[in-house]
Parts: structure tokens; C-alpha cells; sequence
């Protein structure tokens, strides 16, 4: 659990990245800050293993004031996962991974083995573990970054963009295998994006924020589509550009496809069982359906 | 070539000698501009005065550096620790400089990434800055390897042995072999050394390889 | 300490500065040096660090030339060819335009290495030719690291320009090596100080042209001005 | 003086041996020789002799300059130092009037540091001398400096930078015989290059040690000094208590057998032969029947 | 009309970036190559112009083989938009615009003019005439990328990712300007991207390429999603995870939601009115309705 109370960071060029913030990130939820670029995502996530302290107000974990916590120690208990993935390009994949434990003095063996386990873990070859990052492709860089962040069993994991820079092919394999594996070890993990897709896949609970973490709504991932708090919500969203109010239309193939305002299509409608709608249907499932993953989701 | 053949032990005693004097003012200044050259990386203010420092140092004649050393160190004339010190303050002049853009082109994500693992500073520093700084380092090296043996010869205007006494002597002398020969031994023994740097680099910098390659 | 105020006490005497071998002369005539010698291994280095960084051809070559050249000491330069052209200026010429040719030439190409690629893609892509791109956007955009290394082989040049005097030209270092031989330290180091001061200006000058040099996009991109 | 910076200090005589030596036993003699071809040969002549009657010695060559050297000598760094007479004597005393190779003798004696002494001078000579081409010699018929006011062309001399202070430089010509010349500063004392600025005519009158080969190699004039204005400088060692007599008697041995002639035949073995300074006294020694 | 026929390209150490390529590109279309990393779209492109020669094959411009053709003077009849724009860092915005025109012997004045009109087709303001790259936002830099690169009216604009390096929300607001700038100008336009949604939200035609520049299948949008040709056309499009069918829900305010197979929102159903669905007219408006543009789409 992290809490944050009236936080606000005033930098020492003057400039207010975080101005009155408070929010409680639940215990073993993955929380996602979205937010266009400057508006203080990366400064909140710092706060929570010390790499930025506070001007004013808390940073809690667990009840705890990170203020007065060792910041090294802490951010050993605190795995950090970064865009463009943060490998230490010196180290091989495998001393990548054991960064944290051997910094906490695991002996060479066991670290080794965690590797293994990790690597396993995040879906990445055994074999790659000799290699420098520089040999690695963006997304299995990524998935080293992760192995890393998680190799020394942290209570708290922090994602900082971690998918910004790969191919939208990898993206969403990793986004995909990034929800189960939250839902296999249940790490409670914070996770900015400006990117809302992303956010709407991922989340248990979006934070939306404006300029100087402004918070612009705070909720789950259907309570933004249906029912968005105001109109930069919206305008995120890309609401207010008919890009998320959809039409049904009917292709050659009989099937019926749901496009957007510019005519874009969305995809093709289907029953829940998976078949293609036939549009005899309508208003079939609703009412907020079953959580990701515990569905069997059609054609996954 | 016969002077050369005729005199083979004095080239042999003159390139030791230029070794013993040149290689450990090139080590000493690697030792002493890394941390000069972290403060000029770490502390802005120190930057400007550091590095412009270091750069009129080596607007300073050699010879007269040579011979106003001992005064202010103690030491003899003829000392060896002299002509050390010097190519130790030209080597400085140039390393610092290396050793800075060094530090200052570790790329910010893997500085970060090691604050957010849980480094502590000096660890950080030995083990993530400086060998990502390796690279710009080991080039600055080479240079300051390379010119510290062509500098080195200066001493023997004052009698220090090194291969410079070839020149003077031969000089003296008008033997054009013997300067020749003076000239050639220096540029190779230079370009040994640097030889020599590269592939200690590559050994010691095994990712680099991985990066060309990529 | 002594020695180094007695120095300094030499260089204010006015009595010193005035007449053909005063210290105005030789100091006009050490700066000609220092100057000739760069422009002339400018006129060498930057046509070939040019034609390397714009085809990246030769870079190989480019660096082993300038790495030997950095090898090559100037003392035995100098006596070499003295000993071959005699006394007066073409043999110290000849070792300092060796002793500036790589730092110049290294800036020449590393100046172009420096421009982004996809400038000069984007540049060729709009109908560039390939003079256009060389003198219109690698010029231009190289010209501040050039200015850089032709400011560091004016300081490696004006301190080694000393070693003229030593084959019968003149310079500052007629004093260097008359108070050498006659245990003049006074004006040994003296003459010293008066190589660093002119170092200190030449450095000087340099930093105001290589500020003068970088395109005014670039300052401000530098700067970080933002929209 | 004290408050010159090259003095006074002790000197670790870490770099010594170019050829070769006994590795720095107590009893062993050290012998020190200039940064000058001709002054190491003649070292050498000593250093070999000595070790012929069963010395040990050590070398120590190669030494830039008097003001380096002298204190490792009066500090006892270096027991034998071959020397010339009259630029030592000025050395220790700048007032010095004594012109003769006997007076010169007589006032080191004197003015030599305690624990030192000049041991007895050779014959040979090495210094300082006027010279001209041939052809110039000719030309303006020229035989002596007194000569040189005849001559209607501005007249400039090659030599070294510190030629313009000398009691013998330019001053002193102008005082002794009325002539008034320019200084080219070539810092090779009296080598190659100011012998080849002589040839080549960029300069008129080079100033060239005496037992330079090259005087008779390049077939040069060199002028004749009747007013006595340079100092003569007879090949004299200087040498510490370390030098017993025995070993004294033997270093003079071989300076009674150096004529001018003698030395300048040295000095051409190494700069037309280019033989080491071993084997040239090696030759010399055996050819004397001193070794 | 551009035309592919056969076309190989084998680089110097042996890539074989693209094999046997034809593809036809009708005069005034958007045509999208599409395709992950390295799948040789960057080098189909650039042989338009000649930035790369084919080691086999031709390519024709108005039936003409370029092999033929000056590549400067070709190069100043097409433009050509790349991504982090490649602006000259030295040269201002009204400078760099003015370019080809300058190239090409066009007076000052004259360059002057046409900067001014080409800023106001990008949308751009006049006052930022005298900035320089550094000094614009990622998005101004590449709304100067493509004003320079229609700024000599060419008859073929090329785009390698020209939006591949800014924010979400700038990127959707160039599409739009994009395809409403086409409907303008009728330039032919070859476009790169590896990003699907960009492909369908703006092509004519897209052609989606495998490795080796294979062609994976030709279409427009709409096929795209109704018919995939294959799985891998249907891996990218998302298909195969269920990303692009989608169902149906009721969220709580009784607007209906349309989710993925993931539960991840994609929008809310409406009537072609705007309106939101209420889930009582299934199949209405069917069978491929109004091109984008044309319709007044909600909202915009
Ligand atoms: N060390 C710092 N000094 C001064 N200002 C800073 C510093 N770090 C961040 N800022 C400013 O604080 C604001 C918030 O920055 P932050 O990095 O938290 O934004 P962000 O939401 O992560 O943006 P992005 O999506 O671009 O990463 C920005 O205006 C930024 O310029
Ligand atoms: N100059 C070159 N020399 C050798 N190989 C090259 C060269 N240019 C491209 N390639 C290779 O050709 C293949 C296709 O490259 P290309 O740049 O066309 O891909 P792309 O589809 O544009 O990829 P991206 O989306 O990453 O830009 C790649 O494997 C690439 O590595
Ligand atoms: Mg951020
Ligand atoms: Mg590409």
C-alpha cells in the first residue's frame, strides 16, 4: 500500500511538478498514473523510493513515511522498471538481472538460479542470459528490465513508461503477459503511461492527471470509457472526436464491423461465445461483464 | 644502418629508460585525473576553472617546466622524478578533460536505473560511472600514452636519458641514423603502447564489442 | 617563489620590451609563428578531415596518420631537419605544422561525424547534392568542434614554438634558451610567462570564435529555449 | 650561489651507466662527462684506463650542463669530471683576469670548492674559435680577427644564444679589434648546423669549439686571436678525494699523451666513423700503450 | 502513379531487404506501407527517390523508370517527410520550408510567399516563421517537416513515420490534418508506419508487408478488419487476442460499452445520428458506410 498526503514538489528551478497530490494505491492492484507529457508522473513515482523527496506532505508505505527510511535500502525493496528499459549496458543480461540481490549480498549461486527462475518467469531464453543488452531486441530488453525489477521479490514495483519504446506488436504481447504475471504474484505495482490504451488494458485503477498532477478522474477502466468526468477526460479519451463512439456497420462478408466517426475501423462485433454478431442481439452481456482473465476470452 | 647495428646495447638501455620514465607518468595521471576529473563532472562551479586549468597547463614550454620543477618539488635536476612529474601534469592536462566528458556521457537512464536499484554512491561510481565513462577514458589515454612517449624526449635536453639523447647526440654528432633511429623507436614504442591500450580496453570493456556489433 | 616574482619583474621592464629583439618583436614574432604553422596545417588537415567525415572514407587511415603524427617528437623533428634545411624557420615549421596537423584534422572529421545522420538524410532526400550538403549543412554544423581543435593546436604550437629559436629563428624562445645558457632565470622564466599569457589570449580568442562559430539554431537548442 | 635554482641540491645518481658498469659498489669511482660527444670520449679514455689498473668505475654521461653538474660533483656524486680550464674558471669566478693555460691552472686551484682539485691539464684544447670559408678567408684575405674591420659587408656569427654575453662575444670583439658583428643563435654549440649555416652563407663567421672535426673537413679558416680574447681551454679533469693518487697519476697519464691533434682524431672517429665512445678509447688506448 | 515491378534489393553485406516486390500505387491515393521493424518499408520508399537504388527490378514514376532520372532533380519533385522531422538545426522554420524552392532557383520573395501559404495549410503559426527547429514542439517540428516537403508542390510526397516520435494526442490531431490535407491537395502519398491504428485511420490502400517487404495483403481499411487474409494479417491487426472483437455491455449511466476480449473499453456504441446506442437497432446503418470526411462525423 502507498499512500501519498497533500504531496506537492516545487524543483529547484521554481518549477511545481507536483502540486497538493493525495491518493491511496490499494495493496497487490496495479495502479496506472496516465497523463500527458511534464504533467509529473515520473516526479510521483520517484517519490516512492526516494529518488525525488517532497517539498512538502507524506509519501507513506505501508503506513510507513519513506522520509525516514535509509533511501539505498529502500530502493532495494523497490524494483524500478524504466522506459528504453535502464540495463546497465556493461553487464550481461544475466548480471542485469542479479543486480539487487547481489547488492544485498546473495552469493554468486543463488543469484545465478534467481536469474534462471526470473528469465523463466518473463518468458526470455535461457540462453540470452550471456548477452550484453546491446544485443538484445527492444522487447527483450524489456523483459530483462522487468526481470530485473522483480528479481528481488519487492513488495512495491514501479513502471516508468516500460513499454514506450517498443514495436505496438511487442507492446501488447508484453502488456498481456505483464497483467498475468501481476495476476501470478499479486506485487502491487504502479505503473505511468501517457499512452490510454494502455492504461485501459492494464489497469485496475487509472489516475488521469493534468498539468501539476492535477488529478482529472480517478477509476477503473469502464468507469472512464462510460462515464468520463469532464472534457479533457474526454478529450484523452479522444472522446469528443467521435474516436471512441462507434457505429455498427455491415462489411461484405456479412460480418459487422463497429467504426468510428472518421469511419476507422474498430473491429468486428462478436456474441460473447466469440462468433461474429449477426446483429440480432443487441444489449446481450452488458451491465459491466467479468473482469479480464477471469473470462475466457474468445479466440486468446 | 650500421649505427645501428654497432650500437644496439645503448638503444636497448635508452628505450628502457624512456619506458621507465614515461609509463608511470601515464599512469599517474590516470590515477590523479579520475578524480579530478569528478569533481569537474560533479560540481559545475569547479568545471570551468578545472578544465581551462588543465588546458593552460599544457600551454606551458616543456623545457622551462622542466627545469623550474625541481625547484618548487625539491628534487635534482637530473632526477628522473622530474621529467615524471611533468609528463604526470601534461598527461593530467589532457586526461581530466577525458575523464569529465567521460562521466558526463553516462547515459542518464543507466545513471538513474543504478540510483533506483539501490547503489550506494561510491559503488555506483566504480562499478556503473566509471566503466561507462571507460570508453571516452581509454581514448583520452591513448592520446595521453602516445604523446607522454613524443614528450618524453624533451628531458634529454637536460641530460635525462630517454630515446631523446639519440637526438641530441646525434645532433651533436651529425649522425642522421641515430635521430632516425631515435625518431622511429619513439613512434613505434607510441604506437605499441596504444596498441597496447586498445586491446587492455577491449579485454577490460567486453560489452563495447557487443555494442560495435549491434 | 622568489625567482618566479623576479620573473615577472623581467617581463614589466619596459626597458626589455622595446627595439628589434624586444619583447614586443619577439612576442609578435612567436604569435606569426604559432599562426603560420596552424594555417598551414590547417591547410593540410582540413581539406583531408573534410573529405573523410563527408564520404567516411579513409577514417581508418585519418586516425592511424594522426596517432603517428602525435607520436612523432617534435625534438627529433627538429633536429632532423634542421640538420637537413639548416638554420632558420622551414625546419621548426615543419615539426609544429606535424605537431598541429591531428588536432586539427581529428576535429575536421569528428566535427562532421558530429552532425546527426538524419539531417543529411533528410537534407539529400529534398535534393541536396552532395557539395550542398558538405558546404551548407557539414560546414556549418561542424565548424564549432573544428574551432575546437584548432584552438588546441595553437596552444600545443605556441608553447613548442620556443624550439625555433633553438635552429636560429626567433620567438619568445631566443630569451627562453639565452637564459638558459646563461643562468638567467629571471629572464628564462620570464620569457616562460610571456608563452603562457600568449597562450592564455590565443585561448582566449579561440573561445570567442568557437562561441562565434556554432549556428544560432544550435545555441538555442542548447540552451533549451522551448516553444 | 644560493639562489641559483640548479644548485644545492643533492642529486640521485639513479640514471647513470650508458655503457655498461659495476653496479654502484662504494669503492667504485664515478665518472661524469658532459652532454658533448667529445667530453664523453675523453671520460671514457679515463674510465678505461682506470679500469685497466684494476678500478672500478661507474659512468655517468651525458650530463646536460655545468650548472647540473658541478653540484653533483662538489657534493661528491661524481668523483672525475673531465673539464676545460678556462670556461670552469669563469664558472667559479666571472672576474677571473688569468689567460694562460698556467694561470688558469694556478687560479682553479684556488677557487675549486673544498674536496676538489684540477689535476694536471692536457695539451688538447677544445675552444671556443672564429671561423670563416675558405673562400671568405680568401676573398677578403683574411688571417686574423683584426682582420675582420676590412671587411665592408655587415658580418653575422653563428653560435649559441649565450655566444652575445661572453667576454669573447660580440663586446668583446668590438673592444679587442674594433669589429662589429650580429649573433645568429644556433643552439648546437658549434655543431652541424652552424657549420652548415657557415657553408651554406647564411651566416659569415661561426663560432666552433676547436677540436671540431669539421674545421678540417669543411676546409674552414680559423681565425687568429693575437689580442689573447678567447680563454684557452685546455682539457683539465677535476677530481674528488675518491681520487687517490695512484689513480690521479693514472688519469694524467693519458691527458700528457692528448695533443690537440690527439683529440680532434677522437672526435672524428665518432662523427665521420660514428663509433661508439668504447671503442674509439678502446682503440686509442691500446694504439698509446696505455691499456 | 508510382509502380513496383519485381523489385530486389540486396545490401553490400548481404540483407536481403526486399525480394521481388510489385505493387502499383494509384495517382492521388494515401497508400500505407505497413509492417514491423525491418520488413524493408524505409527501403521501398527511399527507392522513389533514389536514395537506394533496386538491384533488380524497376521502379516507374508516371510510367517512367527513375533509374533513368537525375536523382537530385527527382529528389526536388518529391517530398519527403521523415520522422524526428530532420529539420536543419541551423536553419529557421521559414528557411527550412523554403528549401526546394530555394533549390530549385526560386527568389527570395517568392520562397517568402510560398513559406507563408505552406504554414498555413500545415496549420502552423506565422509568427514561428523566425524560430528554429529547437525552438518548436515535436509536433510543430514535424507539421515544418511536412510543409517543407509539399513547399515545391510535388506530385509525390513520401512519409517514413513522420509521426512515429510524438505524443498520442498530437499524433491523432496530425492524422486528422493529414487526411483533410489530402482531401485538399490530392498529392500522391506514400506513407510508413508500424503502427496499425495509424494504417487503418488514414489509408486509401494499405499494403501490409513481412519480412523481406512480402507482401502479407493489399486492401483497404475495411477489408483489413472484415477480411483478413491471413493469421498473420490478423496477429497484427490484434485479432487473434480478441483485441479487434469486440462485444457489447451496459455500463452503469445505460450507454452500451463495447469491450474487447479483454474487457479492455474500446468506445461506446452509437447511433449513426451520434447518439448513443441504446441497444434497440442492430444492423443499421451496415454495409461500408461514408467515406471519413464526407459524413459530418459527431462530435468533430
Ligand atoms: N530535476 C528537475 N528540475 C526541474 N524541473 C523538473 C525536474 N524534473 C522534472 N521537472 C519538471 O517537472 C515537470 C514534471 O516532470 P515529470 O518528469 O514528472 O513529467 P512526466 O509526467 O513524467 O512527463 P513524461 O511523460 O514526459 O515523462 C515537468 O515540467 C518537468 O520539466
Ligand atoms: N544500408 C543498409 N545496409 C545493410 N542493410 C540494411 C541497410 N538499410 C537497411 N538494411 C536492412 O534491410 C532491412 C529492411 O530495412 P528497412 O529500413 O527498410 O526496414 P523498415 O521496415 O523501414 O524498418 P523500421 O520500421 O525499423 O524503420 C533491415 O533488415 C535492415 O537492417
Ligand atoms: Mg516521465
Ligand atoms: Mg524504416
Amino acid at each position: 500500500m502507498i499512500s501519498y498526503r497533500s504531496v506537492t514538489k516545487r524543483f529547484a528551478d521554481g518549477t511545481v511538478a507536483v502540486q497538493d497530490f493525495s491518493l491511496d494505491v490499494p495493496r497487490g492492484t496495479l495502479t496506472v498514473l496516465a497523463g500527458s507529457s511534464g504533467c509529473g508522473k515520473t516526479t510521483l513515482m520517484r517519490m516512492v523510493n526516494r529518488m525525488v523527496d517532497p517539498s512538502s506532505g507524506q509519501v507513506l508505505v505501508d503506513g510507513e513515511d519513506v522520509a525516514g527510511r535509509d533511501p539505498v535500502a529502500l530502493r532495494r525493496r523497490i524494483g524500478y522498471v524504466m522506459q528504453n528499459s535502464g540495463l546497465l549496458p556493461h553487464r550481461t543480461v544475466a548480471q542485469n538481472i542479479a543486480t539487487v540481490p547481489r547488492l544485498n549480498g546473495v552469493d554468486r549461486r543463488a543469484a545465478r538460479r534467481r536469474t534462471g527462475e526470473m528469465m523463466e518467469l518473463v518468458g526470455l531464453d535461457a540462453k540470452l542470459a550471456d548477452r550484453y543488452p546491446a544485443q538484445l531486441s527492444g522487447g527483450q530488453q524489456q523483459r530483462v528490465g522487468v526481470a530485473r525489477g522483480l528479481a528481488a521479490d519487492p513488495d512495491i514495483l514501479l513502471m516508468d513508461e516500460p513499454f514506450g519504446a517498443v514495436d505496438p506488436l511487442v507492446r501488447s504481447e508484453l502488456q498481456r503477459q505483464l497483467r498475468q504475471l501481476h495476476g501470478q504474484i499479486g506485487t502491487t505495482i504502479l505503473f505511468v503511461t501517457h499512452d490510454m490504451d494502455e492504461a485501459l488494458a492494464l489497469g485496475d485503477q487509472i489516475v488521469l492527471l493534468r498539468a501539476g498532477a492535477d488529478i482529472a478522474q480517478q477509476g477503473t477502466p469502464r468507469e472512464f470509457v462510460a462515464e468520463p468526468a469532464n472534457d479533457f477526460v474526454r478529450t484523452f479519451l479522444g472522446l469528443d472526436r467521435g474516436q471512441r463512439t462507434l457505429h455498427r456497420e455491415r462489411a461484405a462478408d456479412g460480418s459487422i464491423v463497429v467504426v468510428d466517426a472518421h469511419g476507422r475501423p474498430a473491429g468486428v462485433l462478436a456474441e460473447p461465445d466469440g462468433r461474429p454478431d449477426d446483429g440480432a442481439h443487441p444489449g446481450a452481456a452488458a451491465d459491466g461483464g467479468p473482469r479480464p482473465g477471469i473470462q475466457d476470452a474468445p479466440g486468446a | 644502418m650500421n649505427w645501428v647495428l654497432d650500437n644496439l646495447p645503448l638503444i636497448a638501455d635508452r628505450t628502457w629508460a624512456h619506458l621507465a620514465t614515461s609509463l608511470p607518468a601515464i599512469l599517474a595521471a590516470l590515477v590523479i585525473s579520475v578524480p579530478l576529473g569528478w569533481l569537474a563532472h560533479r560540481y559545475r562551479i569547479l568545471n570551468g576553472p578545472v578544465l581551462t586549468g588543465a588546458g593552460l597547463m599544457y600551454a606551458i614550454p616543456s623545457l622551462p617546466l622542466f627545469i623550474v620543477l625541481p625547484v618548487l618539488i625539491g628534487t635534482g635536476v637530473r632526477d628522473v622524478v622530474n621529467v615524471v612529474v611533468a609528463l604526470t601534469l601534461y598527461g593530467v592536462a589532457l586526461l581530466v578533460r577525458s575523464v569529465a566528458d567521460g562521466l558526463d556521457g553516462v547515459p542518464p537512464e543507466a545513471r538513474g536505473a543504478a540510483v533506483a536499484l539501490g547503489y550506494p554512491p561510491l559503488r555506483r561510481f566504480l562499478t556503473v560511472d566509471l566503466p561507462l565513462a571507460g570508453p571516452v577514458i581509454l581514448s583520452g589515454l591513448r592520446v595521453v600514452a602516445v604523446s607522454t612517449v613524443s614528450l618524453c624526449t624533451v628531458g634529454a635536453v637536460l641530460g635525462i636519458p630517454s630515446l631523446g639523447l639519440l637526438f641530441t647526440d646525434g645532433f651533436q654528432r651529425g649522425i642522421l641514423a641515430e635521430i632516425l633511429t631515435g625518431i622511429v623507436l619513439t613512434v613505434v614504442l607510441a604506437l605499441a603502447l596504444d596498441r597496447l591500450l586498445v586491446v587492455l580496453g577491449r579485454l577490460a570493456m567486453p560489452w563495447t564489442r557487443a555494442e560495435a556489433g549491434a | 617563489m622568489n625567482q618566479l616574482w623576479e620573473a615577472v619583474l623581467w617581463c614589466l621592464d619596459p626597458a626589455h620590451w622595446t627595439g628589434p629583439s624586444g619583447i614586443a618583436a619577439r612576442s609578435l614574432e612567436h604569435l606569426g609563428y604559432t599562426l603560420l604553422a596552424v594555417v598551414i596545417a590547417a591547410a593540410i588537415a582540413v581539406p583531408i578531415g573534410w573529405w573523410v567525415g563527408h564520404t567516411g572514407r579513409g577514417r581508418g587511415a585519418a586516425v592511424a596518420l594522426s596517432g603517428a603524427a602525435r607520436a612523432l617528437p617534435t625534438l627529433g623533428v627538429l633536429t632532423l631537419t634542421a640538420l637537413l634545411l639548416g638554420i632558420g624557420l622551414a625546419g621548426p615549421m615543419t615539426a609544429f605544422v606535424i605537431l598541429a596537423v591531428p588536432s586539427i584534422l581529428a576535429a575536421a572529421y569528428a566535427g562532421f561525424e558530429a552532425v546527426d545522420r538524419r539531417v543529411i538524410d533528410a537534407a539529400r532526400a529534398q535534393g541536396y547534392t552532395g557539395a550542398q550538403v558538405l558546404w551548407q549543412i557539414e560546414v556549418p554544423l561542424g565548424l564549432p568542434v573544428l574551432v575546437g581543435g584548432l584552438r588546441s593546436a595553437a596552444l600545443q604550437v605556441v608553447a613548442t614554438a620556443t624550439l625555433a629559436a633553438y635552429v636560429g629563428a626567433g620567438g619568445l624562445g631566443r630569451y627562453l634558451f639565452l637564459g638558459l645558457k646563461t643562468q638567467d632565470y629571471a629572464m628564462m622564466l620570464g620569457s616562460s610567462l610571456l608563452v603562457v599569457v600568449l597562450a592564455l589570449v590565443l585561448d582566449g580568442v579561440f573561445a570567442l570564435a568557437g562561441r562565434a562559430a556554432v549556428p544560432r539554431g544550435v545555441t538555442v537548442a542548447r540552451r533549451g529555449v522551448n516553444a | 650561489g644560493s639562489s641559483d635554482p640548479l644548485g644545492g641540491q643533492d642529486t640521485a645518481s639513479g640514471s647513470s651507466s650508458a655503457t655498461g658498469g659495476t653496479g654502484g659498489s662504494g669503492d667504485a669511482l664515478v665518472i661524469g662527462s658532459q652532454q658533448y660527444y667529445s667530453n664523453e670520449i675523453i671520460a671514457e679514455l679515463y674510465a678505461q684506463a682506470l679500469e685497466a689498473e684494476g678500478y672500478t668505475v661507474e659512468r655517468d654521461y651525458q650530463i646536460g650542463q655545468r650548472e647540473v653538474y658541478l653540484p653533483e660533483v662538489e657534493s661528491g656524486a661524481i668523483d672525475v669530471m673531465p673539464e676545460y680550464g678556462g670556461n670552469l674558471l669563469q664558472y667559479y669566478d666571472a672576474e677571473a683576469t688569468a689567460t694562460s693555460p698556467e694561470d688558469i691552472q694556478a687560479a682553479l686551484t684556488e677557487v675549486l670548492p673544498q674536496g676538489l682539485r684540477p689535476l694536471e691539464p692536457a695539451e688538447a684544447t677544445d675552444q671556443d674559435s672564429y671561423n670563416v670559408t675558405r673562400a671568405f678567408a680568401e676573398k677578403h684575405s683574411l688571417t686574423s680577427l683584426a682582420d675582420l674591420k676590412n671587411v665592408d659587408e655587415p658580418l653575422k656569427v653563428a653560435a649559441n644564444s649565450e655566444f652575445e654575453t661572453r667576454p669573447y662575444g660580440p663586446a668583446g670583439l668590438k673592444e679587442a679589434y674594433g669589429v662589429d658583428v650580429t649573433v645568429v643563435p644556433v643552439e648546437d654549440s658549434g655543431g652541424p648546423l652552424t657549420v652548415k649555416a657557415l657553408v651554406d652563407g647564411d651566416v659569415q663567421l661561426a663560432d666552433i669549439y676547436s677540436a671540431d672535426p669539421s674545421i678540417a673537413a669543411e676546409d674552414l679558416v680559423t681565425l687568429e686571436d693575437p689580442e689573447n680574447l678567447i680563454l684557452p681551454q685546455n682539457v683539465t679533469p677535476i677530481a674528488s678525494e675518491a681520487v687517490d693518487e695512484e689513480a690521479a697519476a693514472i688519469i694524467e697519464k693519458v691527458n700528457a699523451k692528448l695533443t690537440p691533434e690527439a683529440l680532434i682524431g677522437l672526435n672524428r672517429e665518432s662523427v665521420e666513423k660514428e663509433a661508439s665512445s668504447e671503442d674509439i678509447a678502446q682503440a686509442w688506448l691500446a694504439g698509446q700503450g696505455l691499456s
